[in-house]
């Protein structure tokens, strides 16, 4: 085969499904649910009033399955995924999603039931997200889990609002969260959201963040510190402990955005590190797909004291019967309208129990030697770049763009370029504190053989590629560089 | 280190990396990195077993699955925010293909053009079942999309009637000023017909700032938004009017009377429309027929499964002017560097990843591939079936509710015209809506959810047949003659 | 999007599994379903004799399961399929394949039947079995139908040996099989299988057999003719009721070959023409997928007076019990090791409830008039190259090379070009006795749109095309045009 | 025309072909191709009812499915030529990629590199697991792989023997002579530990032609193939000789022993090796260990459902030195126009589409995809996996068979070795085995297959684990106890 995976080959374009129909195809045919003929033959007026009838009906397209089958079939042939390509995007944990997990979860009498089922008929779902609380527990040294949190940035918000509730409970007037200038996005919006101020700390030049620095911005106003453990530059942040101390002591609590959790899970607990409030992202540490966006679970762990904070509803466990329950006395109410993404948590549950206490230590191991073995190498490819040379990573490393850009490639054409070598790009341009950051995560589900061809992609990248060439980049793909700011300039957001 | 199916690294390559990076093994290589933080050992864990082979897993869940009311025997007409619609196996199919589920948001256009592709057309399709202008790529649910809805208006609102902003809202700190949360005092009138989880999840959203909620009453008889009700309480700061279509009891509020009444007051405050299932709109009038300026709710009813609640399809639509405040990804259509047409996501300066503090939204991770079964469901039904569908499921369950008051042991609680659900309160005082729903389940019937002692939430989908029907209708006679 | 559907996009290459492992590893995990750690410790020396032991395991790869999948995946996408492309190959009925019958075929109360489970406990199995032979029985008119055929070919074998052994249990001596040139090689193959010695007859001009030609080859040696109706030329065999007539007369029984069944299904019967047995390939009429080359099912049915003939077993109905019985008295025996391929059966019988006897007809109605549409268009475009410009066909049409050879490109450049602009090529070089055969059948699953798109592909290739770029066809594709010659000198078959 | 899910053209696109066309309708389309044939109206077609819509037919299948054995509460111990393995769920994801499961057989190579490259992996590891020199990309299913072997090695034995040949073998007209089926009188000898039902389709098969067959006694006490009886049997005219292993009983045959006896034979017949179970060859030597000239057998356990019995997955190998005389396709490695690994059906000169009535044999259409799910399913065993399987049937096997024979109730037929099947028979004269099976059903346990009044075929496999054995013997002992 070619030395890398990506070579050209051949693909089928597809036009919108609403200009392929024909007036009146339809690619269902309608039950009639054993309805007799004079039901079959009423309109809406023989049951609601007529000024409610819709008159115009949607314009949707008008085609037969098949015709909606290749549509789908083609257009999905236009992405890159997992299970197509290695996929570094840092701060994303893309490992493989295991296929009986998706099975699993496709059982019909669990994707059909209804969230309102009564408790009674649905014993064993309540026990899966029982027993899913104390098995996160025990690996976080946390004391319990809601997994009412969408995603990981509602994760984010809960435990932002059990701060704000904890505060307001106590007569504390606290509106800052401290956040370093690596964190996630996320990080500050849900601080905002939250109805909290967020502040920016920087980070200190060993990657990490100095307990010295937090000092200078505590004050009383200070509700908590937001941090990323490990952080977006992969390294894991060594004055956690200490920064934990300091924050207590200001009366303020420790947030811990988990969404790194695949650094170190099953090897250290985030209790020892003074942690009051995580949420773990189960689309990410716990394999999930990640569906082209979503959806994810972004389940979040308290101390014990906070317990009592947490949103409503929750399984409670009596008399052996597991229930919904909602009497947490400072409940910071509901975040979701059901209990939970069941079907997101069952999958990453499924996960768990595979790996087992006897597996799950090596997935940080491999994950953390991955991104190392990475690191390593790219340090000798990149001279130069990696802020961090004589540190060990965690689960992902970071560069700068200096030895590309001595060769005149810049961060975003060494993405664009890698698509041609089919690799999926790492994260680029984030975290911001590092100059056109380029943020690589290989996983555990990655192997040498696979990170050897990346690396070699990125050295012939680096030093053995035109300037001409790099603005063409990608010319593989179905569609070349796309123009971010014409579709911006005129929104077209519809057909 | 354990060799497991999931690794592709055997123990060999593993050593190979230790010795690269000169490290003995996984003691000093945490140690090096974390310090002195202790390492646990991970065999002690005690919630875990010691891992699963694949067969035992499967084993484990299908017995799991064994003991959950069995789909193939349990009639569902439960409802209250999620409908039990038929999904076609076409969609299950398509999804199940890598390329759809297993990538990430797509940040790199040029490789996503699928995802992108499809999302855009969720997004046309979607807008044109809602009437808005304008539906973004999705959100968690229709609570969370109801709850940003709201601060969306504020926002607007706020923007509109930059006097009526509070004191000081100059940013504190390097974040550009807090738009998300807008720090106002403004009144946000709530029906009473909204799904009362959808309430409880706006109240966690808004509770820590300064704006209120008051609920507007129902009508007794009709079960519409009251009218004369929502006139009393249109005040001067009332930035926000929320109605659900069809409301939470099954009832079609009256937009045509409701809309007018809310733009009429100076200062003009927005007219927000959520609902729970928008199949209805195939039958009635959708929310931007009436002029809604946001409309915000759930689209599980497209082609995705109930999944115990979750995941989800939160849905956001807006009038064109509003967008650069609306929350979560949009994509649009663009060209390519040759010219050729393309998709990416466009507006993003309204988000976390680039506003940061600022953001619309803190939304990232969404539920795109729940959009994207939308966007399959839709094109299958086409223009015709979802009318079809659509019309059926009205008529069912019309079906039902006459039947249910034929046995004379329920009473309708409201006059108002319904979709697919409706309420009933049940004439025998022996019997609780609570013990009712048990004993129907003993049956094989999810009969609805309890709204009051009494009260019971009866919805009718495609599903349920008229077999289905017939014996929901005798069951429940028998049910009820003999309680006591 | 582009005024053709081919076009170039991004693949990834991928090596040889067995040169991506790495030493002991594996994808799947060892259930230890329950045994004693001193069962587990077990060797095979402690179960059975030495002598045995295989000592050397067999050389698999050594993989994970992401790495497994990553490479099917990436395999899949170098292949054409029906769900990606109009995929118009003659005389194959590559028509949609519905995935609602997929999903039944998959029920795991289904998939999951051991075939010798008790007849008591399988009463709906073989329900389905009975009533499928009942319904080919009303749209065949015929009296019988065994299931046994895996495909085709075994069908025809079936229906061969049954035509063998009703002349053996008659005393007549009759050896030699009629089959026109245009047959399917599985026709004379079959036949020889079965001891017969086929016997070409020639095709008239006017795409059909005479039946005056068919005298000329009859004697009392002469068994049967084994006719193709519609024939691979799209052609309906016009004087098939006075050839069975003439058989008959002989003394010889008609064998029709029901591959093409879809040109007619539900318009007309085979038992109006004479026939006395047919197969018909459930992987083409009944929309079950072809598998990129199976598996099928190619049902036999026979007129009443070889109903005795048939394989066995059969699912045989009394007293309200279904039963597989074997008391035939004349049957050729066991064709297949169980009852039949019911995975495959079942989708088609899935497939014609789908359809009913309110959309049945429509099939064949469609598969026609499209076939036609593009016969009358192709013939306009391909000027002289239609041998049977006045008379319309069925399912399909057929074209000589005469009009794009005058233009320099061959029937096969024509095949390798199309792919390039995104089209599975049509059948080629067959029928042999069309020069440079160029075989359509567009199914009634494709749309006017498609085969216009197609159409004006043709035109393109057949008059605006170098010989140059016919010469590097096919281009967009992962492999250039393949050498076949050297894949037959020397033959490489395993790694 | 009526409009149906499946069909993309409207009834205006068709009204526009037949406009077209000239013809009026269907009638008249009809009428002009067919002539005088009677058109029949599929409406009063009464086999069928009108139609179904999708939710119908997924509730009428599953109304079925609802009324077999429940799949998850049904042990199956029944092996027979068909074994429960489990299936990991990677493979039916990927073998649900239309790119598998849609395309037609790979004529034109460059489309369809994906599935000639999975064969070509599938013909690699089967030829590693049975140690033979090339292995084909499929047949139906192991009986008629073996009739095809048998008519295989007749003409080897013509080519190797021509002065045997019978009288006239020329072609009698245009089609070149007969190969596939060479009209000769030689002898088969099969060894009675054959599977019935492969014995039956090799009559069928051989039934027309002049060779004859005959069985090869079972050693009573060992149940393995009778030396002494196959000694005595071979004679001048044998072409063939047939064995299965592990034979239908279950037994190891002694490969070693019987196979010097027949290739020092003069002149030499040719050693064809069936098996219905190769999962054996992780434990024991493969036919090609021993000489084989030809194996052919069933796959089936490789990653395939037992589907009713089919479809499943016919395993064809032989020496390298008869590649030409094979049934069937086969994957060959070769280069592209630009020097590049491609993949391509090579040998085709032996198959009917080109060599018609003088192929090798008449197969088309095959079983390709069984094919590619073993590919995969070999890929996820990988080399470690494969072999500890095996080893785990092996045992699961042995200690079902022990607590067997524990009760009491049972008794061996056989002393040889065995692999994951056995052959017992019950110690009560009350009960055949017949009754047995019957009563071991109803309490979910499928026993084994009857091979005698009161004898017994029982297989396990992973799928079978200790809870499952020890509710056999409990079962069994119930049973057997209690029958009068
Ligand atoms: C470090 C970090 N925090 C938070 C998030 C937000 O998680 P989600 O996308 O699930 O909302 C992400 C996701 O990209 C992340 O990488
Ligand atoms: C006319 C005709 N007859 C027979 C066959 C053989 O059928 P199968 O491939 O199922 O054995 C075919 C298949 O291509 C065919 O087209």
């Amino acid at each position: 085969m070619a030395n890398f995976p990506g070579i050209s080959g051949l693909f089928f374009d597809e036009d919108l499904l609403i200009r392929q129909g024909s007036k009146g195809v339809c690619g269902i045919s309608i039950p009639d649910c054993g309805l007799k003929d004079s039901e079959l033959e009423k309109t809406p007026e023989d049951y609601i009033n007529k000024k409610f009838i819709r008159k115009k009906p949607p314009r949707l397209p008008e085609v037969s399955e098949p015709t909606a089958v290749r549509h789908f079939v083609r257009l999905s042939s236009w992405n890159m995924c997992v299970d197509s390509v290695f996929y570094p995007l840092g701060s994303c944990t893309m490992k493989y999603n295991p296929k009986i997990n998706e099975l699993i979860a496709s059982f019909d009498n669990i994707k059909s039931l209804h969230p309102l089922t009564p408790a009674h008929l649905v014993q064993p779902v309540l026990k899966i997200i029982h027993d899913f609380n104390l098995i996160l527990c025990e690996l976080t040294g946390l004391d319990e889990f809601s997994f009412s949190p969408q995603a990981g940035a509602a994760g984010e918000f809960t435990g932002l609002k059990i701060i704000k509730r904890y505060y307001d409970l106590k007569g504390e007037k606290r509106d800052i969260i401290l956040i370093p200038d690596s964190a996630h996005g996320t990080n500050p919006a849900s601080s905002a959201l939250a109805g909290f101020t967020p502040v920016e700390i920087k980070t200190g030049v060993n990657g990490h963040i100095e307990a010295k620095d937090v000092e200078g911005y505590l004050s009383k106003n200070v509700a908590a510190i937001m941090i990323t453990n490990p952080n977006t530059l992969g390294i894991f942040e060594k004055d956690i402990k200490k920064i934990s101390e300091i924050m207590h002591k200001n009366g303020s609590l420790v947030y811990m955005d988990g969404a790194n959790f695949n650094a170190f899970i099953g090897n250290v607990k985030v209790s020892d590190m003074g942690i009051d409030i995580i949420q773990l992202n189960l689309h990410k540490t716990f394999s999930t797909p990640h569906g082209g966006g979503g959806p994810g679970s972004g389940a979040v762990g308290v101390a014990g004291f906070l317990k009592d904070y947490l949103p409503a509803p929750y399984v409670s466990f009596n008399n052996g019967n597991y229930n919904l329950s909602e009497d947490k006395k400072q409940t910071i109410g509901r975040i979701a309208p059901f209990l939970c993404n069941f079907g997101v948590l069952l999958k990453a549950y499924a996960y768990i129990l595979s790996l087992g206490n006897g597996n799950i230590s090596a997935v940080s191991e491999i994950a953390v030697l991955n991104a190392n073995y990475i690191k390593k190498r790219l340090g000798k490819i990149l001279n130069g770049a990696d802020p961090f040379k004589d540190r060990l990573c965690m689960h992902e490393c970071v560069f700068t763009d200096k030895a590309i850009e001595e060769n005149g490639i810049s961060t975003l054409e060494l993405a664009k370029l890698l698509i041609d070598y089919g690799f999926h790009p790492p994260t680029v341009y984030f975290p911001k504190n590092i100059h056109g950051a380029i943020m690589i995560e290989p996983t555990e589900t990655e192997s040498i053989k696979t990170m050897d061809k990346f690396l070699k992609a990125i050295e012939k990248i680096g030093f053995k590629t035109k300037k001409s060439a790099a603005l063409k980049s990608p010319r593989r793909t179905k569609v070349k560089r796309v123009n971010e700011a014409l579709a911006n300039k005129h929104p077209i957001f519809k057909y | 280190m354990p060799n497991f199916r999931y690794f592709p690294n055997s123990e060999t390559d593993v050593k190979r990396i230790y010795s690269i990076l000169n490290v003995e093994g996984k003691k000093e290589l945490f140690e090096k990195i974390i310090g002195d933080i202790p390492l646990i050992d991970a065999n002690n864990l005690k919630t875990l077993s010691r891992g699963m082979d694949e067969l035992s897993l499967y084993r484990y869940f299908e017995d799991i699955a064994l003991k959950l009311p069995d789909k193939n025997r349990f009639s569902i007409f439960a409802g209250g925010g999620v409908y039990n619609h038929f999904v076609p196996a076409a969609i299950d199919n398509l999804i199940s293909r890598s390329e759809f589920y297993t990538p990430y948001t797509p940040y790199q256009p040029e490789v996503s053009q699928g995802t992108l592709l499809a999302l855009f057309e969720f997004q046309s399709m979607a807008a044109e079942i809602l009437g808005m202008d304008v539906v973004n790529a999705s959100m968690y649910d229709g609570a969370e999309s109801l709850a940003e809805a709201i601060l969306m208006s504020l926002r607007l609102y706020l923007n509109a009637n930059p006097n009526q902003s509070l004191q000081n809202r100059q940013p504190q700190n390097n974040y550009s000023k807090n738009e998300i949360n807008p720090h106002s005092d403004h009144l946000i009138l709530i029906s009473e017909g909204i799904n009362p989880n959808y309430f409880s999840v706006i109240k966690s959203f808004i509770g820590d700032i300064k704006a209120k909620i008051e609920t507007v009453k129902l009508d007794r008889k009709t079960g519409q938004t009251d009218l004369s009700d929502l006139k009393l309480k249109l005040k001067n700061n009332v930035s926000t009017v929320v109605i659900q279509q069809p409301n939470y009891y099954g009832i079609i509020e009256d937009l045509g009377e409701l809309e007018p009444l809310v733009h009429s007051f100076s200062p003009k405050p927005f007219f927000v429309v959520s609902s729970t299932e928008p199949f209805s709109f195939g039958v009635i009038n959708p929310p931007g027929f009436y002029n809604a300026d946001i409309f915000a709710g759930e689209g599980n009813s497209f082609g995705n499964y109930m999944n115990f609640g979750g995941p989800l399809l939160g849905l956001f639509g807006a009038k064109k002017d509003y967008i650069r405040q609306m929350p979560g990804r949009i994509v649009g259509k663009t060209k390519d560097a040759k010219n050729k047409d393309a998709y990416t996501f466009i507006l993003a300066t309204r988000e976390q990843h680039i506003r940061r503090g600022a953001a619309t939204s803190n939304i990232c991770t969404n539920n795109s591939l729940n959009a994207v079964r939308a966007a399959i469901y839709l094109s299958l039904c086409s223009k015709r079936g979802f009318k079809e569908l659509s019309l059926l499921n009205l008529k069912l369950a019309h079906i039902l509710y006459e039947k249910l008051l034929k046995t004379g042991f329920f009473e309708p609680w409201f006059s108002g015209d319904f979709f697919n659900e409706f309420t009933l309160s049940i004439k025998n005082e022996k019997i609780t809506a609570l013990r009712f729903i048990e004993k129907m389940a003993d049956k094989g019937i999810l009969a609805g959810i309890q709204v009051a002692e009494s009260g019971i939430l009866v919805s009718a989908t495609e599903n349920n047949d008229m077999d289905d029907i017939e014996k929901y209708a005798e069951s429940a006679k028998d049910i009820i003659k003999t309680a006591a």
